[in-house]
């Protein structure tokens, strides 16, 4: 077995050690360690993304000397590794973009705390994404949610703990299903590693009984995931967690944190019930149908919203309302559409929130509206960044919202029965993302007399560098999106 | 010719124009320069390019699958384009003058030149997702041209017109996703590219989506009720609301329907299904209602406006009747409204740059005061009307005789809606007219002493427009059986 | 069906306390309510799985004189889960407990909504 | 038919020099301008006779489209037309000469009053359907700043109102040339209609439609009910020898309109006995009988006559529908004589708002004491317009009479003549008080203040020729009636 192999669990750990680590260092070298982490799991996952797309087929690697049934196990296949090597890309990023603010916005002393609930969220995401055993995953799930409830009340403020709060209510509903849907399915099949339960659905399906209790276990697992991930309805915590919580963490938690839940259950649904069974059950049509009046509700309470980070956090709830969308459409297009919208959406909406931290700090701190105008000619970089990110979040060709509004729209052609319902719900956000990203462009590019001061890209170069990069990667995905798409077909036709 | 001069002539106006505030110009003289000097080569290329043209298409970009960027000089591009590449400099010479009382000119010039690259690439598409791909750069870059007065008004206008453009534009997508999916091939072909085989039972579904996809572009072409978003755009400076809004932007619009219609979904497809009844009357109502809306508008250019929305379902009529004599029709009157209006905004421009007035009741007795001015608003306002021997009357007359030729009832009544719609073109040019030429008695001269005609920038073009529109009107032949050929898809 | 519901009455009994603790957690207004809630949930969960794991008449898989056949012992591995997941739902409840002592000293109140609402005047 | 230029060149020239007069400088004289415009009038008519003498000439000017000609042909209906037109254009422009010295702008009227000249003349000289619609449009245009010459609000409203319904009758014609294009084999005038048999039959409805509409959109400018309301608004405000000209001539621009319709594009047997021929009677007596009426009811005096024209025209318009050889004949005999008879009125008219500016008729007693000249001209070209013989309005309506008898055309054979009668009743009604009030005041009214107030001899001339031709033609009709006869028949 090739060296290359170890690299999944490499990374977990090291993560994880890192996190352990840096509860004893101070605030720079804690910094430093996670980001050196972060940049080294990045580079294994490429050079593991590199061997699989070699090999061409996934492997599994055995944790322990327990072999399956027993032992537990992980597994690593091209999408695995691409997503992993995004996750980290994004992580980067986004901490990169918002340091200056954090040293603002939490006393030092903290730092390196923060930096360990990173890194354990780094850690738990990619276990998610490798995990091959149902059990560990949940673990996971909520190793993740505690360090993200700790990245949303690291920034001391009633609101944010408030957030916290109500993130972990909801999130421990979540989980509270997944587990027990996890437990019957355990029940059901008597195996926990996935593609043994994957064996024992079939030959259950195949003698037919036991279709309700896997029915309810389904939805069990697909309800509860689909909380943790902000799904309309469940999506009461999210606008205050993303907006009140320093600016890493909120792009964080939109774009990575609910990502790795979806991507969770996406793997589920292929790799432990089988995707032909899912497309038999009516959950995924109870997904769309929730998916649609995300896409719409999100959009409209983000245009009623009048503080620009809200507005943000509401336009994921729509942005999470797509994903579903397209995993309800309950086709393999479908799904490509949806696991490219969540690395299209993760790049943007990190992007928008980094970006709007930019803006709001040359307006003296404010985010409503009013303050924010002409923010866009006191930081230039911010402005033009936030100007991409919502074009590509409108779905203006060459951003990568275009891609993968283009994805999710060829997919719905697919499935006559929700072509129209798609394809309308598409357009119509369309216009309700046009009008409220637009119209804070057009607010920011509007002059204005303020006393405000200006920021010139010198004197925020590491911003500017983020800002750039970002703007680099939206452009990258929207122009060349073909070979990820591929990656990504690839990388599910082995799931299954 | 070289099929890269298409990407030439599309890049040179964007680049050229996105130095303009960077280059540093120590005069005013010389930025106008270089940017009429940059308008006038590309405008000279493109007609250079349409005139031997490269038969091969060009890929500029890949983007996900086989969907690409490439570009394609067919008949209807030789017709846009030219269009397009003769008015621009002329255009841009006006506005010169015009914009000297507006601030940021660095900026305007910049988002004008560049525009003309962006509307060349619509007019060069190869396919639907190519021209998407700039329909959809084309509102952004007139979006600051309209927001350029910055004042509130203009950001209210900036906003309605950019919610209705991306909101239109979501609407189209839909169409195009349809012609990928059910059609053998993304590329224009004229008849069409459905593929029957892939429809099967869905033709509903499909005429659904062409409906969706018309009143989609049908709002860059102003079609009611997606309207409102046009006269309140003329809060823009002249050159825009002239170039943009009643040739450049809102004929694109009209184009891609034509392109639509007729090139992805395909006249056999389309002719006597439902679909074809809402577009035809969703055109006709709005041929009369934009014209009932001007007479009632009494600021100049929000009338002129008005008249345009009409004017352009006249082009979409023409389009709905879906014949290749409608086709014509259709052609020639987005060519030749295209010289009567920006004729007759220029005209307006001029007046308020003059004389600083914005309504019509204002412009008593202006006529003996800036004659020139007056005589070519005129020429165009009895051409927009439709009088025999202005450009006016032939593309109408092809239009009815298009509408006669079909024997279709809507088309019947079609015509009728145009003769009505000509006679409140009368009404409210024509009042403008008069109350410049023959003032109430006992007008006194005095209220208007320092109105004059303009400088040769802005006289240079008008006259060139009434000449054509004379020219066009007293001998079309040529032109119309050019535009008869592509019709019927000869180039 | 009621037959069923006798025969595996532990596990009946199990979904039904999971159903009380969940709603709990989700209708209480009383943050340590809700807490009670979440650990009755889990509770549930734990003993569902020690339902599924027990076999009657058999041991616990501990050798004492000689590895016996395998069918003297249970399943040992929902046991493990349990364990585990004790572990997961006392970290998570410690948790709680901080964020809701921490609220309590900032609004000195335990109602969410009467936070929401004292939060909304704060105006921030 | 012979190719010829000359055809077009007495459209031209009058059309170039009112240009000329329109741009030139105001600082000239008022002399230089009367002198051009003389010379503008008398070289065109010579021009005019000289392409009559020319016989069946035509012109092919350009292709407005491939298909479509601007194309002038000298037929017998223009000959009568522009021999008309010329003969009124020059009396009252040298009427114009004394009367216009009262008014400001004269350079502006007497250009405009040059180059409607000239639009008129290409209007009858025109030789298919788009070139007489275009000339049509032209005359339009070109006629309204002689209707609100004075810029007063109401001459100004009542331009604009002249303009409208002039459009929208205009509009109405052109939907039926949109058709006529489509069906019928070619667009230039041929008597007997330009349609294939089969053609007609196959689109029966469809045309019959399209033919009505066209009647209905030149009966505006004919004044036929119910689009007549421009007419006694627009005429009125003109200066008198405008509104002469426009009663004279402008209104008859309507009535070529008609005939080329009916008699040289659709032909008379199509039209024969369908309900658009009912229509067009009922609508043609209404008017006929409502005009008077109105004019007897009216106490404006120019408002009066235009209110005449109204029912005078609808004389014509009666004669046509019938589609009999001697209605027409008719119809066109009345053309000619109400062309002079209601110019003399509008003259006279003029004289007197020009001398004593009375308005309102019943001011006018004993105005016959005053300028018993213009009064007697007045009243006989009155007793000729209502049809007293042996004056030419007795000849045009006997003719009239006679051929609505021999129609066949079911209740309009007798009520057509009764009609007729009653308005000619009326007719008296409406003119001869003018002129009982203005010879026989009454005694109460004071010889003593009274002085005379006759008009000058640049005014008096035109009038007295005038009423000479009112009244000689209708005593020696032969020679009109012979050129009739000659042409009228072969239109059926």
């Amino acid at each position: 077995m090739a060296f290359v192999q170890n690299f999944p669990f490499f990374s977990i750990v090291l993560s994880m050690f890192a996190g352990t680590v840096s509860s004893v260092l101070p605030q720079k070298p804690a910094k430093y360690l996670n980001t050196a982490v972060i940049c080294i799991v990045g580079t294994m996952s490429a050079v593991l993304l590199g061997f699989t797309l070699q090999t061409g087929e996934s492997f599994t690697y055995m944790m322990g000397h327990f072999p399956a049934p027993w032992g537990n196990e992980i597994r690593a296949g091209v999408l695995e590794a691409a997503m992993a090597l995004f996750f980290c890309i994004i992580m980067l990023l986004s901490l990169l973009g918002g340091r200056k603010k954090l040293l603002g916005e939490v006393e030092i002393t903290k730092h390196n705390l923060y930096y360990i609930l990173i890194n354990l969220l780094l850690s738990s995401l990619l276990a998610l994404i490798y995990t091959n055993d149902l059990f560990t995953a949940y673990v996971f799930v909520e190793i993740n949610t505690i360090s993200a409830c700790g990245l949303i009340m690291i920034r001391e403020n009633g609101r944010t703990i408030e957030a916290a709060v109500r993130y972990m209510i909801m999130s421990l509903l979540g989980s509270g299903l997944l587990l027990i849907g996890i437990c019957m399915l355990y029940d059901l099949t008597g195996h926990l590693l996935m593609s043994n339960i994957r064996e024992a659905v079939a030959q259950i399906v195949a003698e037919g009984t036991y279709s309700m209790p896997l029915l309810v276990t389904i939805a069990l697992i697909s309800v509860g995931l689909a909380i943790k991930s902000a799904l309309f309805p469940f999506h009461s915590w999210l606008p205050d967690a993303y907006g009140y919580s320093t600016v890493s963490s909120a792009a964080i938690l939109s774009s990575l944190v609910s990502k790795g839940y979806v991507f969770l259950l996406i793997k589920i649904f292929y790799r432990v019930i089988g995707f032909s069974i899912i497309r038999e059950s009516k959950i995924i049509d109870v997904l769309f149908l929730f998916g649609l009046a995300g896409i719409i509700f999100g959009s409209l309470s983000a245009i009623k919203e009048n503080d620009i980070r809200r507005m943000i956090a509401f336009s994921s709830v729509a942005q999470i309302g797509y994903i579903y969308m397209g995993i309800g459409l309950g086709t393999d297009v479908g799904m490509i559409a949806s696991v490219f919208h969540i690395i299209a959406h993760a790049a943007t909406k990190s992007l928008l929130f980094v970006a709007a931290i930019g803006l709001t700090d040359v307006s003296g701190g404010s985010r409503k509206f009013i303050d924010l105008t002409g923010a866009a000619y006191r930081n230039k970089v911010a402005g033009v960044a936030f100007t991409v990110g919502s074009l590509s979040m409108v779905g203006v060709p060459v951003f990568a919202g275009f891609i993968s509004k283009f994805l999710f729209a060829n997919a719905a052609v697919y499935n006559s029965g929700k072509m129209l319902p798609a394809l309308v719900v598409l357009s119509i956000s369309t216009i309700l993302n046009a009008i409220y990203f637009m119209k804070t462009v057009i607010r920011i590019y509007t002059p204005a007399k303020t006393d405000y001061p200006c920021i010139t890209w010198k004197q925020e170069k590491l911003y500017a560098v983020t800002m750039v990069l970002f703007m680099i990667l939206n452009i990258i995905l929207g122009m060349g999106s073909q070979p990820i798409v591929d990656l990504i077909q690839q990388g599910l036709s082995t799931f299954a | 010719m070289n099929p890269m001069m298409m990407l030439v002539v599309i890049l040179l106006p964007i680049l050229g124009g996105a130095l303009v505030p960077v280059l540093p110009f120590q005069k005013r003289v010389y930025r106008n320069l270089y940017v009429e000097a940059l308008v006038l080569l590309n405008s000279i290329l493109v007609f250079a390019l349409l005139w031997n043209r490269p038969i091969e298409a060009l890929d500029v970009v890949r983007f996900t699958g086989n969907w690409t960027i490439s570009l394609r000089v067919d008949g209807m591009s030789m017709v846009f384009g030219s269009l397009i590449a003769f008015l621009w400099p002329l255009a841009t010479l006006y506005s010169f003058e015009y914009m000297k009382h507006e601030q940021r000119e660095k900026t305007f010039f910049m988002f004008y030149t560049m525009t003309y690259g962006v509307t060349l690439g619509i007019a060069l598409a190869e396919d639907m997702l190519t021209m998407y791909f700039f329909y959809e750069l084309l509102t952004l870059v007139t979006l600051p041209l309209v927001l350029h007065t910055l004042t509130r008004e203009a950001v209210l206008a900036a906003r309605k017109y950019l919610y209705y453009s991306l909101g239109g534009a979501a609407f189209a997508f839909i169409g195009l996703i349809f012609t990928m999916v059910y059609g053998n091939t993304l590329n224009f072909t004229l008849g069409g590219v459905m593929n029957a085989a892939k429809i099967g039972d869905r033709t509903n579904i499909l005429l659904l989506v062409y409906v969706f996809a018309f009143f989609g572009f049908g709002v860059k072409a102003a079609i009611c009720p997606f309207n409102s978003w046009l006269p309140q755009a003329g809060v823009a400076p002249t050159p825009v609301t002239a170039l943009l809004h009643a040739v450049a932007v809102v004929k694109a619009g009209a184009f891609s329907i034509i392109r639509l219609t007729f090139y992805c979904f395909g006249t056999e497809f389309l002719r006597g299904t439902w679909a074809q009844g809402v577009v035809m009357i969703a055109t006709i109502f709005t041929i009369v209602y934009g014209c009932s809306r001007a007479v009632k508008e009494t600021h100049i250019k929000r009338r002129l406006a008005y008249s345009t929305i009409s004017n352009l379902s006249y082009i979409l009529f023409g389009v709905t009747i879906m014949t290749p004599l409608g086709l014509t029709g259709a052609l020639t009157h987005m060519v030749f409204h295209a010289f009567m209006k920006i004729g007759a905004f220029f005209c307006a421009g001029a007046i308020m740059y003059k004389t600083g007035r914005h309504y019509v009741h204002e412009l008593d007795g202006l006529g003996r005061k800036m004659p020139k001015v007056f005589v070519i608003f005129t020429v165009s306002a009895l051409a927009l009307m439709g009088v025999p021997g202005l450009a006016g009357f032939i593309s109408k007359w092809n239009l009815a005789q298009a509408a006669v030729e079909s024997k279709h009832v809507l088309s019947y009544i079609g015509i009728g809606a145009l003769l009505i719609s000509a006679l409140l073109t009368a009404t409210y040019m024509l009042n403008i007219v008069v109350r410049a030429f023959f003032p109430k008695a006992g007008f006194d001269y005095e209220t208007i002493a320092d109105a004059e005609d303009p400088n040769w920038l802005m006289l240079l073009p008008l006259t060139v427009f009434a000449l054509v529109i004379i020219v066009f009107g007293l001998h079309s032949a040529p032109v119309t059986a050019f535009l008869q050929e592509v019709a019927a898809g000869i180039y | 069906m009621g037959a069923n519901l006798f025969a595996n009455y532990g596990e009946a009994v199990a979904v039904i306390l999971f159903g009380i603790g969940f709603s709990n957690l989700l209708l209480q207004k009383n943050l340590i309510k809700k807490i009670i809630g979440l650990n009755i949930m889990d509770t549930a969960v734990y003993l569902f799985l020690a339902e599924k794991g027990y076999i009657e008449g058999r041991m616990a898989p501990i050798v004492v004189d000689g590895i016996q056949s395998v069918d003297a012992y249970i399943n040992p591995i929902p046991s493990g889960l349990v364990l585990t997941g004790i572990v997961v739902s006392v970290s998570v409840t410690a948790l709680m407990l901080s964020l809701t002592i921490r609220l309590y000293r900032r609004y000195h109140t335990l109602d969410l909504d009467e936070i929401s609402t004292q939060l909304k005047k704060e105006g921030r | 038919m012979k190719e010829t230029v000359w055809v077009i060149v007495p459209v031209l020239i009058p059309v170039i020099m009112g240009i000329f007069l329109l741009f030139m400088k105001p600082s000239k004289s008022r002399k230089t301008l009367l002198w051009i415009t003389a010379a503008g009038l008398f070289v065109t008519a010579g021009l005019v006779g000289y392409v009559l003498s020319l016989g069946d000439a035509g012109y092919t000017l350009f292709y407005l489209t491939d298909t479509l000609p601007v194309f002038f042909r000298v037929d017998s209906v223009s000959r009568l037309f522009v021999s008309v037109v010329t003969f009124i254009w020059i009396c009252s422009g040298l009427y114009a000469f004394e009367y216009m010295k009262h008014e400001e702008n004269n350079k502006r009227y007497f250009g405009f009053y040059l180059l409607v000249y000239g639009i008129l003349v290409g209007l009858d000289f025109s030789g298919n359907l788009v070139t007489f619609y275009m000339f049509y449009e032209l005359m339009t245009l070109l006629s309204m700043p002689l209707v609100l010459h004075n810029r007063s609000h109401e001459a100004v409203m009542a331009g604009l109102k002249y303009l409208f319904y002039s459009f929208f009758g205009a509009y109405m014609v052109l939907f039926g040339i949109y058709f006529i294009y489509h069906y019928a084999n070619t667009m230039s005038f041929t008597a007997g209609g330009v349609f294939d048999a089969a053609v007609l039959a196959e689109n029966r409805s469809l045309l019959l439609a399209a033919a009505f509409l066209m009647l209905i959109g030149f009966g505006v400018k004919a004044g036929m009910f119910p689009l007549h309301a421009w007419l006694p608004t627009a005429h009125p405000v003109a200066p008198a020898p405008a509104s002469a000209a426009l009663s004279g001539i402008i209104v008859k621009g309507g009535v070529l309109g008609i005939v080329r319709v009916v008699f040289y594009i659709f032909g008379a047997d199509f039209l024969k006995g369908t309900w658009v021929q009912t229509v067009w009677m009922t609508l043609a007596l209404l008017t006929v009988f409502m005009g008077s009426m109105l004019a007897f009811l009216e106490k404006g005096f120019k408002k009066r006559l235009a209110y005449s024209t109204v029912s005078q025209i609808s004389y014509i318009l009666f004669g046509l529908s019938v589609l009999q050889p001697v209605a027409v004949t008719g119809a066109l005999l009345h053309v000619v004589f109400h062309a002079i008879i209601k110019c003399t009125l509008f003259l006279c008219a003029g004289a007197v708002i020009y001398q004593t500016g009375k308005t309102k008729v019943e001011e006018l007693s004993g105005i016959g004491k005053q300028m018993p000249v213009t009064i007697w001209c007045y009243t006989f070209v009155s007793l000729a317009l209502i049809g007293i013989p042996p004056t030419s309005g007795f000849v045009s309506k006997w003719y009239l009479a006679t051929g609505a008898l021999q129609s066949g055309t079911g209740i309009f054979t007798w009520l057509g003549p009764v009609v007729l009668l009653l308005s000619a009743l009326l007719t008296a009604g409406y003119l001869l008080p003018v002129t009982v009030k203005g010879f026989l005041p009454g005694n109460d009214f004071d010889y003593v203040s009274l002085q005379k107030r006759e008009a000058n001899g640049w005014m008096l001339m035109p009038i007295l020729l005038l009423t000479i031709c009112a009244v000689a033609l209708g005593m020696f009709p032969n020679s009109l009636a012979e050129f009739f006869a000659a042409f009228v028949p072969q239109l059926m």
